[in-house]
């Protein structure tokens, strides 16, 4: 389930994870030729366009979730200059303000940074075959899953 | 031939099943699979024009099946 | 040295610091109401420009570069929803790897959480009066200092 | 009127002070400040446009200056 990727002495790591992810674990990437690191992280909110949400699921088309992850990352370092890029998803179910993905990047310079972590996540919205089951407090319960654009 | 069909989310629940299990003429792609899916209970309101997988890669739906391929179908919901 | 401004309910926080910063104090940032944060770190890098360096100095006119970065943090969660920024800007002797700057970002949507790490990081460069004085293997040395647009 | 200028990095050094009091006429500008520097020890190379502040403020040359005022000249060097 850790799939390490060498591309062009990039360490690329991408993972589908039903563990708790711990940004302890994360941080330290790259090497002091690395100026600049960003970390993206999202959380599980505690409500959705207004409405209360008390429980939370994620349901993943496992197999292919982490084969899209790798090829998101291998374009990514690719089209840009990194030395450490690494994304983990969770799967299972969450408590409020637990981390849903994070994204590491490390890079010579800060543009490229921002630019590579920014499409990460574009791509996982996009392209992860995950699924986010909401539960709200009124008792309903909405699916809310990849998406062409999302902000 | 005989492939399958990965369902997830609200497929699933629709569908109350994760996997189905179809047989179709050797020459057929993926729109015949999903059609013959809508006589499935709980799958009959699919989409026109659903999003796909073949075997983990997103597919068109007139890419042609082989046997044993695994198909998933990729609901469309609101967007996260 | 720490001073929290309260602008339309965010929290805002920059500090100049002579103490290393660690990035596990600065997470945990904002409420399960936020969605994303990001993440972004400067760190000591070995080279700049090809050249190796061996040594680094931050000097800082410390009362102005406070003021600045405070006007900084305020312009940005004026100009986007956020519910935490924070800043840290390093001065003073550090080692390689070390990082100078910290900025976290808590929001409800990812869009926000790049845009205002991007933007604060950007100014800090353009604006803050803090100077770096790097040596290098070869016995040079030279300052290194703000700047109106640098990648 | 007495002011203070402040001087950092590249300027403190080749200064050798890290600030220096200037006694100018009551209408003095920061222009008029800057260009007293010049006759400094090693300022003489100042360039004819460079960024300070006033009171922890960056400020145009013709700011006109106040008694007490704090300048500070922000060396112009390769950014980082």
């Amino acid at each position: 389930m850790s799939p390490a990727v060498d591309a062009g002495g990039a360490r690329v790591i991408g993972r589908m994870s039903e563990d708790p992810i711990r940004l302890d674990d994360l941080l330290g990437a790259g090497s002091s030729a690395d100026g600049a690191v960003t970390v993206f992280v999202g959380r599980v909110r505690d409500q959705n366009r207004g409405r209360p949400v008390v429980r939370l699921h994620y349901e993943a088309y496992g197999k292919m979730a982490e084969r899209e992850l790798a090829a998101i990352l291998e374009e990514t370092v690719g089209r840009w200059t990194l030395s450490h890029l690494e994304a983990v998803h969770r799967t299972g179910t969450l408590e409020l303000g637990e981390l849903s993905v994070a994204i590491v990047v490390a890079a010579p310079h800060r543009a490229t940074a921002y630019e590579a972590s920014r499409h990460v996540i574009e791509e996982i919205k996009r392209r992860l075959p995950i699924w986010k089951r909401e539960e709200y407090a009124d008792g309903e319960v909405e699916w809310v899953g990849p998406a062409p654009s999302e902000a | 031939m005989t492939v399958t069909i990965l369902l997830f989310a609200n497929h699933r629940e629709l569908a109350n099943a994760a996997s189905v299990e179809l047989e179709l003429s050797a020459d057929a792609n993926v729109r015949e699979a999903v059609d013959r899916l809508r006589s499935l209970p709980g799958l009959a309101c699919l989409p026109a024009e659903p999003t796909v997988a073949v075997n983990r890669e997103y597919a068109s739906l007139e890419r042609d099946l082989n046997p044993g391929d695994e198909i998933a179908l990729i609901p469309a919901v609101a967007g996260g």
